[in-house]
């Protein structure tokens, strides 16, 4: 069949999804909370990996639900499961012994190293905005290969020059506090956005503009950035979602339109 | 061989065993969240206490903004499709009412904490924290070098709850608790705690639990009181038995926006109402009935009877 | 989704996975004894393994005796009702016919062992050893002081098998593995090992796994090969499917009285079978039905499917 | 009915065993082997103690065999239990945090302090007995709340003045290797042996004369031990086993005669 390409924005969940779903190729097994990770997995299963496993952090592997789940411990994740592991076993022998290939993160901010802030706006005992904190994100950016960051905004109140908080570190400040502890995970390596894709090939280097969302240039990019970011050789527009991609987003994967708004 | 009887009733369970400015875990990851042991609380004005909870979420809000707690053990903070806590939110951000202390964790920091209480352990390391600032922020947080000449890595403190709650399927009288779904880090904060006290759908026979005893999550040695409590998690789930009630979650938000708001809810939810199946006869047959689920049996596994053989 | 098959026969697992020099655990505590995999690699004649096992009992005297191991990595060096290991013994006391070096723990030194294998951790803390004379015989036992200002606490490093070998009643074609009775620590033994091979009792459909997933002790992604191998426990047994051969095991004491009596059991009894169809087949039906059991099954619990809810 | 003793010989299975079950008075778990203190507890819940719990280090709580149980890991003591934990939880969250309030243990020698050898005779690099070695006795010995050592040859090398090597210590041991150290547990509060019933009143104290068996003295036990052993104030002589005892142990307990010979 031809490819036809939709017209969806690019700051649209169908965008931003389809556009993380193309990452997984050749990923086996994929950490991932609820959202719009979800979505981009389930996608990625029909499109470019059927073969991607997702894993939960409540302990869930092989997940085969009949309906689409509602949080990472719905209960139709559950019913139908490969297995059900404790959350020591998930975290301690699937996470931080190296069986999770990618791990998906959203983030309030992110820098240039791909650190995250999922804590605090503003001062740490004052906050503007008291973020939900941690979660496993702090566990998965150092055990995952990987980790993909999909952020909602881009400025430069996301992606500043300095965090508010350093949540989740990237492995440029693990060296920092000691060049023994980096741990064995690369850390972010692609930051989608409804602007960009931006990679990080290097695992103590600087996150560059790889892609640029069809309608919008480096420069736009740059201005949105807090900091002076780099630009990768090569930039290419960021191919949009095809038409099936979005039909199966929408008619197949979130009927109910829990994620897509 | 009888062993002791650890039946009771959720109010007695309640009044006998958590007291005012003790640390109190109410564990359970998304699945068997003990709403109704929570409401308890509530309902007899606990004052001071230390909350533990991985992922605080609309439980953590309701006891916060009754006044029960002075201080939050916690790893995440908000809830799912119910956004963030409001009540959290405000105490923390504007003191408002009043401020809350928090120490916080990542969620594997928190599994850690359990595993460490649960085994004695003085400390429990970690891969994790590197790099970060939740160090500074919780100077609880530590680092260990290592003996065999590795990197040092980062390790947490025992958490030792004085009592911690849990929600599960089953229970037989003499308090040997079976659960299954997600069992998240349900057994460690048992383990770690002085006293457990177990909320279940139903209280079985003895043969019930012995029919299969790898599915027995907590031996009967460490817990001390179970309470049959049917629709006990509402409006979190227990797997097999009845499902999350999602719609009030989404409805939980705009009443965590408004503090006002939030104590009317209370007053409703659990000051005029006495106990859980009250709560449930206020919430309705049909609410209820919507939430039901179909039946998925597992296969069932063989154990096995000895046929005498020969001792030659 | 497609999962990959993982199904392959015994004889080219150990090929493709088991080379001379590796560190093996085969694990299983006095239950699932892979006793028919550790006959493949005496049959494939592998030489100087790390043989690790908690309980070198019959299994470790077979594999001694027939010079596969050149260290042995253990917590307890006897067998119930089978007495002392000779073979053990005699390397160990008179170098007859060789040496056999031995690293020595405790059963929770060990369990700790694979607990940080499992985990990725560079130690893992047990409060065993304050005292003993262990930790000089074994200078890997060491101690790191508490950051919290406790007493200093005894560690253990990491065991990384290259490969372990379990046996279980089930698993489906992609390696999802399913036990229960005791469990013993096989499931920090598998996750600490780069490769992971279990004989079952029998494989079945995906949906009989999936119908009880807290069933499962080993999700696929930790699991590189299952091969359907029914008995490959004995003389040990399998809950539910046959009875421990404890005959077998008393008849084994004096034939590790005398080297020579061990090296004629395994031409008998190993050399000379093809496989443990074959071995069976050698055992004979009479013997075999005398260690049969009757059924004595678990009730089935729900795990419960969804009924459409309105996502209001 | 008015209790009649039994003549069995103080070295007997019986005797022994007898002497055991009595020490259960008063205890809820008892972390046992198999043989003899799987005899004394399944006398004891018959005699002194009906509610007496035994967990296994295989993992099994709250068993309720149908048959004899060769060992400790046998199927009888799986099929119909209260659980059967991982031997992480067995160990860890059983054992180690506390649960515990009696462990049986036997040797090959035993101290003036309690401290065990299970390993070693002779010469570590050499020995001229390669024993068993410590299996979970190091860790029943620092965390249970006391333990009950049974042991069958009462001689000077069985009671030497030094261990060959030690096991399982004492927390006289482990206070000598820092006072900071000394376990929760109470270490060997009492050992049975063919000739008396040794006890050890003090955490860091030492063994002394309690009861001697009948037709024995105690300057028998004391020419029989490898040091000067005390003498407790009161020294009685040890009750021998009823008949009813000896009768439950034989034709209900051990009917196969598996552990009596």
């Amino acid at each position: 069949m031809s490819t036809t390409f939709s017209d969806v924005a690019p700051s649209s969940t169908e965008f931003l999804a389809a556009v993380a779903a193309r990452q997984l190729v050749g990923k086996r097994r994929v950490f991932a909370g609820v959202g719009l990770p979800t979505l981009a997995v389930d996608l990625a299963r029909r499109t470019v990996n059927p073969d991607v496993e997702l894993v939960y952090e409540s302990g869930i592997c092989g997940a085969q639900p009949e309906g689409l789940a509602e949080g990472i411990a719905d209960s139709v994740l559950v019913s139908g499961a490969a297995a059900v592991l404790s959350m020591p076993a998930l975290f301690g022998y699937v996470l931080q012994r190296g069986h999770v290939d990618v791990g998906f993160l959203g983030a309030a901010q992110i820098d240039r190293w791909g650190s995250l802030n999922t804590s605090f706006i503003g001062d740490w005992d004052r906050p503007t905005v008291r973020l939900p904190g941690a979660g496993g994100a702090a566990e998965i950016m150092p055990n995952a290969g990987e980790c993909i960051v999909v952020l909602r905004r881009h400025d430069p109140g996301a992606l500043p020059a300095e965090l508010d908080f350093c949540t989740s570190p990237s492995p440029v400040r693990a060296h920092q506090e000691d060049p023994r502890m980096v741990p064995p995970g690369h850390g972010v390596s692609t930051v989608i956005t409804p602007m960009t894709v931006l990679r990080r090939p290097e695992k103590l280097g600087e996150l560059e503009i790889s892609e640029v969302h069809p309608g919008l240039t480096v420069d736009d990019v740059r201005a949105a950035t807090g900091w002076e970011i780099a630009v990768a050789d090569d930039v290419r527009e960021t191919a949009r979602p095809t038409v099936e991609e979005v039909r199966l987003l929408r008619e197949e994967i979130d009927t109910v339109r829990l994620y897509l708004r | 061989m009888a062993a002791p009887d650890k039946v009771t009733d959720l109010t007695s369970a309640v009044a006998t065993h958590v007291r005012d400015g003790m640390t109190v875990a109410l564990e359970g990851f998304g699945h068997l969240i003990p709403f109704a042991a929570g409401h308890e609380i509530i309902r007899q004005g606990r004052r001071d206490l230390t909350f533990c909870r991985m992922t605080p979420d609309l439980l953590a809000d309701q006891m916060i903004a009754a006044g029960c707690v002075s201080k939050l053990v916690a790893s995440f903070f908000a809830s799912g499709s119910a956004g963030s806590l409001r009540e959290v939110r405000r105490r923390v951000e504007s003191a408002d009412p009043a401020p809350l202390e928090v120490e916080e964790y990542s969620h594997y920091g928190m599994v850690c904490r359990y595993q460490a209480g649960a085994a004695g352990l003085p400390f429990f390391p970690l891969r994790s924290y590197a790099g970060s600032d939740l160090p500074k922020l919780n100077p609880l947080i530590r680092k260990v070098s290592d003996p065999y000449g590795g990197p040092d890595i980062y390790v947490v403190p025992p958490l030792r709850p004085d009592v911690t709650i849990l929600h599960a399927q089953r229970a037989d009288r003499s308090g040997n608790v079976q659960m299954w779904g997600i069992v998240g880090a349900q057994q460690e904060a048992a383990y770690a705690a002085e006293t457990v006290i177990v909320t279940v759908e139903e209280i079985v026979e003895e043969d019930v639990v012995r029919s299969d005893p790898n599915r027995t999550v907590l031996p009967a040695h460490a817990v001390t009181a179970v309470i049959e409590c049917p629709g006990g998690a509402h409006p979190s789930y227990t797997q097999g038995h009845y499902d999350r009630d999602n719609a009030f979650y989404r409805e939980w938000t705009p009443i965590s926006r408004d503090r006002e708001a939030v104590l009317d809810w209370l007053e409703e939810w659990v000051h005029r109402v006495p106990d859980r199946a009250a709560y449930l006869d206020k919430l309705g047959a049909e609410r209820w009935a919507g939430l039901g689920v179909a039946p998925r049996p597992s296969q069932p596994v063989d154990f096995g009877r000895r046929v005498a053989q020969e001792a030659s």
